[in-house]
């Protein structure tokens, strides 16, 4: 969706050919996605790599989300960034197993990815390490449960009990 | 004892008193008058602030387009007189770590140093209470008082908000005091004259307003943060500080301090009108038709104080709150030496009146 | 020593709690805590319909309800592969852009509040009121509008709605100048915004701001422009910018996107009048239920082998850049929704344009942020 | 590119505050001769007095026209020309209407009609979109304050009663689209029950018979009534009512031919 | 000047001093008119407003009605915004709708309100500071939920961290309904409120 004909700008086959010249092992698939110049599928262990290459390499220097899903018996956590410089969005996603999902934290490469990654553990059940600060955000602190996962169910609450105001 | 009681022994001391009048003796008398004047002074000071927060509440409706308090009374007239009596009658709470002499006593004091003043200031002709020599010092002495109070509140409500509310209130205070001081020496200069009452009879050619622009405006700025009006009303600044100093007062104590805000801004009003603009009187040239009708003095006293206090809305209404530090720049930097201006305009002025080619100068002094 | 500002504080402007560690009254360090406002909306999401989310997304972000219906409109119909007729990307616009400038004058109201003076408040509810007043005449409702579709918008605009609106606008623009007259004239107002809460281009591309905060550092990033969704590279509008990044030109980068959008409204309120249309997709699966609302019983969809996708959009919201991510795995509901909130990025920030300040500033700084708590805890 | 953003009012003034006091003083001066308040319980928006054009020159920027007549408030159901087909329950995103008997039905086919709870609902309007027949559709009544938590419930009479007061009700309603989908029948495994034509709303289903198959040799007979529902699709307002009652799910979705 | 010039009758129970009446003089207070109050007539006037005061019917008939209005017409709700209904709630407050109009003035210290406006939905984890704002403001109090959030959970209601209704943590007087509820339709429930307190004083 992004127009062409600014300076500095790579089509798709350039990004890919970009990444897997540098990662070769890291990168494991590129996809066409709609609306961005693609889809970067990289091994959960390179992590860190992957993110420092697609920073100062490929420039993409604003992380604008990630977000965790949970496929059941594997959890996939996807990284949405930008560029100025290209003016497009790439994401990057990796899945790693539900038992002990863990990957390393994007803080170093991006800071803003502080909360997102709080967020992400707390709903979707997936550790950060090396994270400054892994604690809950929009839960209370000590709650249990990781609300976004399939296994969590939502039921209507019991009829509400009216009281009466003492007058 | 019961409310009921209350009433019928305090119907019995006043019929009492009434009837016993021509019989006592003359000190008592005198003291029984000082009493009755006191609480008719009250009655009025409390009605006219009342009268003034509708008065407030209805200006800033129109500056803010709407409308204001309209439903109780005609015209919302009864609205503030409702929210007293709830007040009244509602729970006031101490925080359990409060201070309790502070906690009740600063709220009390802080509305009886606010009443006090009007027994010095001058109304009107005759209804001067005695002409104090130093009226005007013992004025800008006790209104001075309340960042005492207000510090001490502040302390005892055992709350991070208030005790940040009462130290504001206390370090704006050498911010203004010292301007309005010297704002007032120049009026002192001009009319030669710590009384109040001397002041006004010297403004009966011009007002003071004149000569003394400057002072007048720095000794409104000035008023404005003696009050805590917008845009010196950092100590209950709502946006950061919930209520400011008065975030755990509740009920009646709260109502002390909402009276004596407004007392005080009633005062602020009377102060620039005595000082400035000529009090009761109308310059001597204007249509006798004007003054000469019964109680003309205080009827115009009564418009130059609303008129002023309308200002104050209309500054409310239009500025947004200076900082800290802001304020005491302001002050020292800017009100400062726009007062010591303005005493030399003033020390000119009577300098010019000592010169015989100018002494035709209408009014100063005699 | 630590005060608590909130989640029951006149700065907040929302449910949220900032803890400040303060000496005198100098800010030391800071921690907001988020979540109390947390409803769970990413995961309601699932249990509902394609277009019952709708209803989700006005109360997402109550103030910029309709530009999350257009995030979310986009990302599902991409999911969904449903491509919408012309007429409906450009009343699309039309709502966003009147979303922005409400959105603004809300801002504005409570922004200015915040440094004490009231009237703006007044004058900005009463203005953002007619903007709503239009909402209401073609979407029905005044903060939940419910008036977008996967394939369209639910209905068409209103005989007169345009010619209303271009006196609406007229107005607005009259009353943006007595705006700029009560705080751009007021020197009280300048001493003080100006060199507060300063964030720099660096550290707002570090910390991944967006929106307002951005654009008032210097950088030029504005989804609309760079990214152009719907049909904003039909539109002819410039991108605010100002250099000082601090309070004031967040002011002033508000104050001229508001300009921004009048203008951007008078080009799509006139191509509207020229062009008739239809505002829904043809043949739409009736599952997908436009017009009509989402009927289904449970699961005979799944006899129907509907192709999966992914729909990732990005719009320029009122407070930044939001995006949204939805997954589609063939089934009624959305497999999973995720969205990118720009207040919460730009609260994760905080400490970077906060420490340092007086109290007396943090509801100005905190205030030309813009919270929205519904979006960020979402 | 860029717009400026330069101030557009920058303090000129020596001494700081002229401009916006005057400001306020013009709009002071406005709003003297009339606020932009409305008197609320004495005026009301929706009263053909402020149906007029915004009035910009006069300063009050009081309604913008013709707004209320699609705003969502309280439905009004008609219970005469309901026909219980349970699509306004289906669509409601909140789950707020339960569809409860009324007086009026048969014995065998009670009629059943929507009750909402005001608690719950969200006034996103997708059950009046949803309704085949227009007899469920939002007014622009707003006020509904009560201190009874159950009294915010409505009863199928009571919205019955919003009906009958004749307020103003949401003039869009949708059109039904060109290519509906229309439900089919998988014959082969139809058993002839008769369930989906007797409970059909509209009984837009009719059981016509079906020639029954010679048996082949060995072959057994399915044990069945030889009737299959024949859909009336011009009638049907797709509800779905036959495909949940159908016992052997041989109903289902198809594309219109 | 004038000492009590008129020779006063007094009533026949008092007796009268005999020394010093000719030389009391009159306190300098122009306005006060001494010779009205010392007439005849005060006494039983005294008398009979004083039966009438003391009179156990009189608390009712006067006080408290007195009281009564005075509370509902100057109801402060506590300055709290919540969710998408603080939005409206604001707007009551905006130039249009106006709510100070009743007497309704927001204030952000929990002490000085006697309403609290439930504007938006509750989470769990706001809960008992919801609870903690309520019990701090002084009796008498109200609550109105606004909103079907507050009311019983909204479009939220099954999720796992809004509780479902705010009348499960603090007693409700009145609910708004609405998503969110128009202002007119908050400045309604206040009405609504107002009426409520009136029926409550007996």
């Amino acid at each position: 969706m992004g127009t062409d004909g600014g300076t500095g700008r790579m089509t798709s086959e350039e990004i890919s050919g970009r990444l897997k010249e540098k990662l070769p092992e890291a990168v494991l698939a590129f996809e066409e996605l709609p609306g961005t110049a693609g889809r970067v599928r990289f091994r959960a262990e390179s992590a860190l790599e992957v993110f420092r290459v697609v920073r100062s390499d490929l420039g993409y220097d604003h992380l604008s989300m990630v977000g965790g899903i949970d496929w059941v018996e594997e959890r996939e956590v996807i990284y949405l960034v930008w560029s100025d410089l290209r003016r497009n969005y790439l994401l990057l996603s990796t899945r790693i197993a539900a038992r002990d999902a863990h990957i390393e934290s994007a803080t170093p490469v991006w800071p803003s990815a502080n909360w997102h990654e709080r967020e992400a553990w707390e709903m979707v059940d997936i550790r950060f390490d090396h994270h400054p600060d892994l604690r809950h955000l929009l839960m209370p602190d000590g709650y249990a449960f990781h609300p976004l996962l399939r296994s969590f169910k939502l039921h209507e609450p019991e009829e509400l009990e009216v009281k009466v105001r003492r007058v | 004892m019961t409310v009921q009681s209350l009433y019928g022994v305090a119907a019995l001391v006043a019929g009492g008193i009434a009837y016993l009048l021509p019989f006592l003796p003359p000190w008592l008398v005198t003291i029984i008058a000082d009493v009755v004047f006191g609480a008719i002074l009250l009655a009025a000071s409390m009605i006219n602030t009342i009268v003034l927060i509708w008065y407030e509440r209805k200006l800033l409706g129109r500056f803010m387009d709407r409308r204001g308090a309209m439903h109780v009374g005609y015209a919302g007239l009864l609205q503030n007189f409702a929210d007293g009596l709830k007040l009244f009658r509602k729970n006031t709470y101490k925080p359990r770590e409060a201070d309790s002499l502070g906690f009740y006593g600063g709220p009390t004091a802080y509305m009886v140093s606010s009443l006090v003043i009007f027994g010095i200031l001058p109304i009107s002709t005759g209804w001067d209470n005695g002409s104090l020599p130093l009226s005007l010092l013992l004025a800008l002495v006790i209104f001075s008082f309340a960042p005492l109070f207000i510090f001490l509140s502040a302390w005892s409500s055992n709350n991070k908000y208030s005790l940040m509310g009462g130290m504001r209130s206390a370090a704006q205070m050498i911010a203004y005091e010292v301007p309005i001081l010297i704002a007032v020496v120049a009026v002192v200069v001009l009319s030669g004259s710590f009384d109040l009452t001397t002041i006004v009879s010297e403004q009966r050619n011009y007002w003071f307003a004149l000569p003394l622009f400057l002072a007048l405006i720095v000794f409104v700025a000035g008023m404005l943060a003696e009050m805590e009006r917008i845009p010196f009303d950092l100590p209950e600044a709502e946006a950061e500080l919930v209520e400011g100093w008065n975030t755990e007062y509740g009920g009646m104590l709260f109502a002390f301090f909402m009276l004596a805000d407004y007392l005080r801004a009633l005062i602020g009003s009377i102060l620039i009108v005595l000082l400035f603009l000529g009090g009761w009187t109308l310059p001597s040239y204007v249509p006798a038709a004007l003054t000469s009708f019964p109680l003309a003095g205080i009827f115009w006293f009564m418009v130059k104080t609303y008129l002023v206090f309308g200002v104050f809305v209309w500054v409310r209404a239009s500025l947004p709150r200076v900082r800290t530090d802001q304020l005491l720049r302001v002050g020292w930097m800017r009100m400062v030496p726009l007062a010591l201006v303005s005493v030399l305009i003033a020390a000119a002025v009577v300098a010019a009146h000592c010169l015989p080619v100018l002494g035709c100068v209408p009014g100063l002094g005699s | 020593m630590w005060i608590n500002m909130g989640p029951q504080h006149p700065m907040t402007h929302g449910l949220w709690n900032l803890r400040v560690k303060i000496e005198g009254e100098i800010v030391k360090e800071i921690d907001p805590e988020m979540g109390f406002l947390h409803r769970g909306i990413e995961k309601i999401s699932e249990d509902r319909h394609y277009n019952e989310v709708i209803t989700l997304m006005d109360r997402t972000c109550y103030v910029a309800g309709i530009a999350w219906e257009h995030l979310y409109i986009q990302a599902a119909e991409q999911a969904l592969h449903v491509t919408p007729p012309a007429r409906a990307l450009w009343i699309r616009v039309l709502c966003e852009e009147m979303q922005r400038i409400a959105s603004h004058v809300m801002w504005y109201a409570a922004f200015v509040q915040d440094l004490g003076l009231m009237s703006p408040f007044l004058y900005g509810m009463r203005d953002r009121d007619l903007l709503l007043d239009h909402f209401q005449s073609f979407t029905g409702g005044r903060l939940t509008y419910e008036y977008m579709r996967v394939g369209g918008v639910r209905n068409d605009l209103p005989p007169g709605t345009t010619d209303r609106m271009r006196k609406t606008l007229d107005w607005l623009m009259d009353r943006f100048v007595e705006y700029d007259r009560l705080c751009m004239g007021s020197e009280i107002f300048r001493k003080r915004c100006d060199d507060l809460g300063v964030l720099k281009a660096n550290d707002c591309i570090a910390y991944g701001v967006t929106g307002p905060m951005l654009r008032s550092a210097g950088v030029r990033r504005d989804l609309r422009k760079d990214r152009p969704y719907a049909i904003y590279d039909q539109v002819d509008f410039d991108m605010a910018i100002a250099d000082s990044a601090d309070v004031t030109g967040r002011y002033l980068v508000r104050m001229e996107e508001m300009r921004q959008s009048v203008r951007i409204l008078r080009q799509v309120v006139d191509w509207l009048d020229k062009h008739p249309g239809p505002v829904m997709a043809p043949n739409l699966p009736r599952w997908l239920g436009a017009p009509y609302a989402p009927v289904g019983r449970e699961g005979y969809l799944l006899k129907r082998n509907y192709p999966k996708g992914v729909g990732l959009s990005a719009i320029e919201e009122p407070h930044g850049e939001a995006n949204a991510y939805v997954v589609n795995e063939g089934g009624e509901h959305p497999y999973r929704v995720k969205f990118r909130s720009p207040v919460y990025v730009n609260l994760s920030a905080a400490h970077k344009y906060l420490v340092g300040y007086h109290v007396a500033d943090i509801p100005p700084i905190m205030g030309s942020v813009d919270v929205c708590v519904g979006e960020v805890d979402r | 590119m860029a717009a400026s953003t330069e101030p557009k009012e920058g303090p000129n003034a020596a001494f700081l505050i002229v401009k916006p006091m005057a400001t306020a003083a013009r709009q002071f001066v406005k709003s003297l001769v009339r606020p932009s308040t409305i008197v609320y319980p004495f005026e009301r928006l929706e009263d053909p007095s402020f149906r007029e054009e915004v009035k910009v020159e006069s300063g009050h920027p009081i309604g913008v026209g013709p707004i209320w007549d699609n705003y969502r408030g309280v439905h009004a159901l008609n219970i005469a020309t309901c026909i219980s087909c349970n699509l306004c329950a289906f669509s409601c995103p909140d789950l707020c209407i339960e569809m409860v008997t009324v007086p009026g039905g048969d014995p065998k086919h009670p009629k059943k009609c929507p009750q909402i709870d005001y608690g719950k609902c969200s006034y996103c309007g997708f059950c009046s979109d949803a309704c085949p027949e227009g007899c469920l559709s939002m007014t622009t009544r707003y006020e509904l304050s009560t201190p009874n938590r159950s009294e915010m419930i409505y009863s199928p009479q009571k919205l019955h009663e919003v009906f009958e007061r004749k307020l103003p009700m949401n003039p869009i309603r949708l059109e039904r689209p060109e290519n509906e989908d229309a439900i089919r029948l998988d014959a082969p495994l139809c058993i002839g029950c008769n369930a989906c034509s007797r409970d059909c709303p509209t009984s837009c289903i009719t059981m016509v018979d079906t020639p029954k198959p010679t048996a082949k040799p060995g072959e057994k007979l399915p044990r069945r009534i030889w009737k299959e529902p024949v859909i009336n699709d011009s009638d049907c307002v797709r509800c779905g009512t036959c495909i949940s009652v159908c016992p052997k799910e041989c109903l289902f979705w198809g594309t219109h031919p | 000047m004038s000492a009590p010039a008129k020779a006063i009758e007094a009533p026949p129970t008092v007796a009268i001093p005999s020394a010093g009446v000719a030389e009391v003089t009159a306190p300098a207070v122009p306005f006060l008119e001494i010779e009205g109050l010392r007439s005849q007539q005060f006494i039983p006037a005294a008398k009979e407003a004083l039966t009438s005061l003391l009179a156990e019917r009189a608390h009712g008939k006067l006080i408290r009605p007195v009281f009564n209005w005075a509370g509902r017409n100057s109801l402060f709700p506590l300055h709290w915004g919540l969710a998408c209904c603080a939005i409206e709630f604001a707007s009551a407050f905006g130039a249009r709708w106006d709510a100070e109009r009743f007497g309704v003035v927001p204030r952000s210290s929990p002490r000085q309100c006697d309403l609290l406006i439930v504007n938006g939905t509750v989470t769990w984890k706001v809960a008992h500071k919801l609870i903690t704002l309520y019990e701090q403001m002084p009796e008498p109090k109200w609550v109105i939920a606004m909103g079907n959030c507050a009311t019983g959970g909204g479009p939220f209601r099954t999720a796992y961290s809004v509780v479902p209704g705010v009348d499960k943590l603090v007693p409700v007087d009145v609910y708004i309904a609405g998503c969110p509820p128009r202002p007119e339709a908050l400045l309604d429930g206040i009405l609504k409120l107002e009426e409520l307190i009136r029926e409550r004083q007996e």
